[in-house]
């Protein structure tokens, strides 16, 4: 029985419609890379897939079990990323993250913290304003926030924007150390992944 | 949702707004402003300026709570820190009204603490000022969480912040109706028992009930 | 019948102008919808004629 | 058979129901509007005090009333689309607004008329008149926040959720202004109670009032039907329906 599924999924962007009867399985381990040309609909299936935006019609399962259809259970399972960096820039690195961590009722801990920030290379700049970060760094500390989640269902809209190419390693190295925790992870970028399990083509096939 | 998480959202943003204090800071310079050009544009006779005094101030307040509540969101809407929210495993309404009340600490309270001297300058009675800036302080907190669900309304819409104007100054109308007729009641010595019970009762109202319209707004425009 | 001459009818008892300008406003109203739905209609079986996908529709007024 | 509503919740039944009863809904409402004016202008009596000028309430009253009703059927279809999810009660939602505003502009207006000869004043401080024009401040926000979002489906849900919000307002806006007029002005200038109510100035109000409820209904459902063909633009039978009336 998969641990994720939708079915039937359409959805509408003013009069015309993106996609109709999408429906996928998804089991723990699973990397699904949603591919398509821009404007086939890709970030609107990310969001619907996270419980943000509700489908015209169909459903999301976990484990067998309908999720309600104002996404709110399913938002509790998610770890999102989407095109906006999701801290506050007024704050440096380490306070969003001590935030984060306080808002996700875990114990808080500037070791941890501290570990996350070396890991992804932004200690350095760790009581700087984030405003301040490049481009890049900001998002690291994005995805840093996503591993401090730790939510069992991934769902990233274009994670590798913006990174440099040890950063496109650290991020695969944390996707398959959560796939390999048995976490699922849904992700859109437009060149190929060849370590997908899974691919779904939006609009017309290339 | 604790309230451990209540207080964490409360400090950060009040944290963000000494940060950055020039947001709160020119809603105050505003409210002084307008409150100033009453009687520039009227006459400064003592008479005249009694007259229009408590009026003058509620509207300088509620127009101040306007800007207010045009920043209350838009930063967080803007670098996804609601986004985030709606994923926390908090509750929607309870984490808004954190955020409201910090907006009402950082933003109002410096506006009830000047009112007075406001009020000195429309030559309002010095036994009057208590009873202007209590009147304020309760009444700057319904204003702020009746136009939250606007605010969250018109986030991502074109021209929000005029719409904005639109369309909460009508739920504006009974707090200011009720809080300049118990500044001007005390100024003319009449007992305003009433009219602070009233009012009292419309910011409890705001305050249960409003973030639940403001979390489903929210939600909404996250789509 | 109320009144027994036509000019009276018109005068009204002296409030001729205030209740024909009511008349007349709500006959504006009426006819003014009128027009703006005939407005959207055009337009609207234009677009749809002119291309099968139509624009973004923006609720009950079809903008331009 | 079972009658089964369910099947006029799907818009291409609904748009032909509409077609087909939209004429008659006209003519009855045309029908209503002239026999109420002919009642009230011809038929009814003078009244005591007000002398002829108490005839505009023929217009302000029906037009007051019917700004409420829509208001209050706004939020009830804007609620019936929230817990449903079903887009055309929303569309008949933003069908009804224009004209709820229309009303309520049309009850000022001939409000003030009918202040300016009995008190002297184009506009009174009463109570219901401001009241009156609040809510008109209310619809135009509707309809701003209508026209400031593109996406229809937001814009849908996001006039639903303001409609209900204002709606729990109204009272205690015009328990507010009451308090204020009565505070300030006393009960000295109210428009006073209705002036006194012989059968045929009752007869015209009923069916002035029954005019303004079809003249409201054949015009949101007109609107409706336009809606619902933008709306449906990219499915079949729209474009069977336009490409035949080509």
């Amino acid at each position: 029985m998969p641990m994720f599924e939708a079915r039937q999924l359409s959805c509408r962007k003013g009069a015309h419609t993106l996609f109709r009867h999408l429906s996928l399985q998804l089991a723990a381990g699973d990397i699904l890379h949603v591919r398509g040309h821009n404007g086939s609909g890709k970030t609107s299936l990310l969001r619907i897939l996270a419980g943000l935006a509700r489908a015209e019609h169909g459903s999301l399962w976990w484990q067998g079990v309908a999720q309600a259809a104002d996404g709110a259970e399913q938002r509790q399972r998610v770890g999102w990323l989407g095109q906006r960096p999701g801290f506050k820039d007024a704050l440096s690195a380490a306070e969003n993250l001590a935030d984060c961590q306080a808002l996700h009722q875990q114990p808080p801990s500037a070791g941890a913290i501290r570990l996350l920030l070396q890991h992804w290379g932004l200690q350095a700049s760790a009581a700087q304003a984030s405003a301040d970060l490049s481009q890049g760094q900001r998002q690291r500390l994005s995805l840093a926030l996503l591993q401090l989640r730790a939510a069992p269902l991934w769902v990233l809209d274009e994670p590798f924007n913006a990174l440099d190419e040890p950063g496109c390693t650290l991020l695969w190295d944390m996707l398959q150390q959560h796939v390999r925790h048995g976490g699922i992870a849904i992700l859109s970028h437009h060149a190929a992944l060849p370590a997908c399990t899974a691919q779904l083509w939006l609009g017309s096939a290339a | 949702m604790n309230w451990q998480q209540w207080r964490t959202l409360c400090l950060r943003d009040i944290r963000l707004a000494m940060r950055r204090p020039g947001e709160t800071l020119h809603v105050l310079f505003f409210f002084i402003m307008t409150v100033t050009l009453f009687p520039l544009a009227s006459s400064p006779s003592a008479t005249t300026l009694q007259a229009i005094g408590p009026g003058v101030l509620w509207v300088c307040a509620v127009l101040a709570c306007l800007l207010l509540l045009g920043e209350l969101l838009e930063s967080d809407w803007r670098d996804g820190a609601l986004e985030a929210l709606l994923f926390m495993p908090l509750n929607l309404p309870l984490a808004l009204s954190a955020k409201i009340v910090a907006r009402w600490l950082c933003g109002a309270l410096p506006l009830v603490i000047v009112s007075p001297l406001l009020g000195l300058q429309l030559e309002l009675p010095a036994s009057v000022l208590p009873m202007l800036a209590g009147t304020l302080a309760l009444g700057t907190l319904a204003l702020l969480f009746i136009g939250a669900p606007g605010a969250a309304l018109i986030l991502g819409t074109r021209n929000g912040g005029m719409l904005l104007g639109l369309l909460i100054l009508p739920l504006f109308l009974p707090v200011l109706i009720f809080g300049a007729l118990a500044v001007a009641g005390a100024q003319a010595g009449r007992s305003v028992e009433a009219e602070l019970s009233i009012l009292l009762a419309l910011t409890l109202l705001t305050v249960f009930f409003s973030p639940l319209a403001t979390a489903a707004c929210l939600r909404l425009a996250c789509e | 019948m109320k009144w027994d001459s036509l000019s009276a009818f018109m005068a009204m008892g002296g409030y001729g102008f205030y209740v024909w300008s009511a008349v007349a406003l709500a006959l504006l109203m009426v006819l003014g919808e009128l027009c703006w739905l005939r407005h959207s209609q055009h337009s609207l079986h234009h677009r749809l004629r002119q291309q099968p996908n139509t624009a973004p529709d923006r609720g009950w007024h079809t903008g331009q | 058979m079972t009658f089964n509503w369910r099947r006029y919740a799907s818009p291409p039944h609904c748009y032909r129901l509409i077609s087909r009863i939209l004429p008659a809904l006209w003519a009855i409402s045309l029908l209503l509007g002239v026999a109420g004016l002919l009642t009230g202008l011809l038929l009814a009596p003078g009244d005591v005090q007000q002398g002829e000028g108490y005839r505009i309430i023929f217009i302000h009253v029906p037009a007051s009333w019917m700004s409420m009703i829509i208001y209050l059927a706004i939020a009830l279809w804007a609620a019936v689309g929230l817990v449903l999810n079903t887009s055309l009660s929303f569309m008949l939602m933003t069908a009804l607004a224009p004209t709820g505003a229309a009303m309520t502009a049309l009850s000022l207006l001939s409000g003030a008329l009918w202040g300016k000869p009995m008190w002297g004043a184009w506009w009174v401080w009463d109570a219901r008149l401001t009241s009156e024009l609040i809510l008109l401040f209310l619809y135009l926000a509707l309809l701003a926040l209508r026209a400031a979002i593109d996406d229809p489906r937001r814009a849908d849900r996001a006039c639903a959720l303001f409609a209900l919000f204002s709606v729990i307002n109204i009272p205690i806006i015009y328990f507010s202004v009451r308090w204020w007029n009565t505070l300030h002005q006393g009960p000295s200038i109210t428009m006073g109670q209705a002036p006194a109510m012989s059968d045929q100035v009752l007869l015209g109000l009923v069916l002035m009032t029954l005019a303004a409820w079809a003249y409201s209904l054949a015009m949101s459902f007109s609107r409706l039907r336009l809606l619902i063909l933008q709306r449906q633009a990219d499915t079949g039978w729209v474009k069977q329906l336009t490409g035949a009336c080509r």
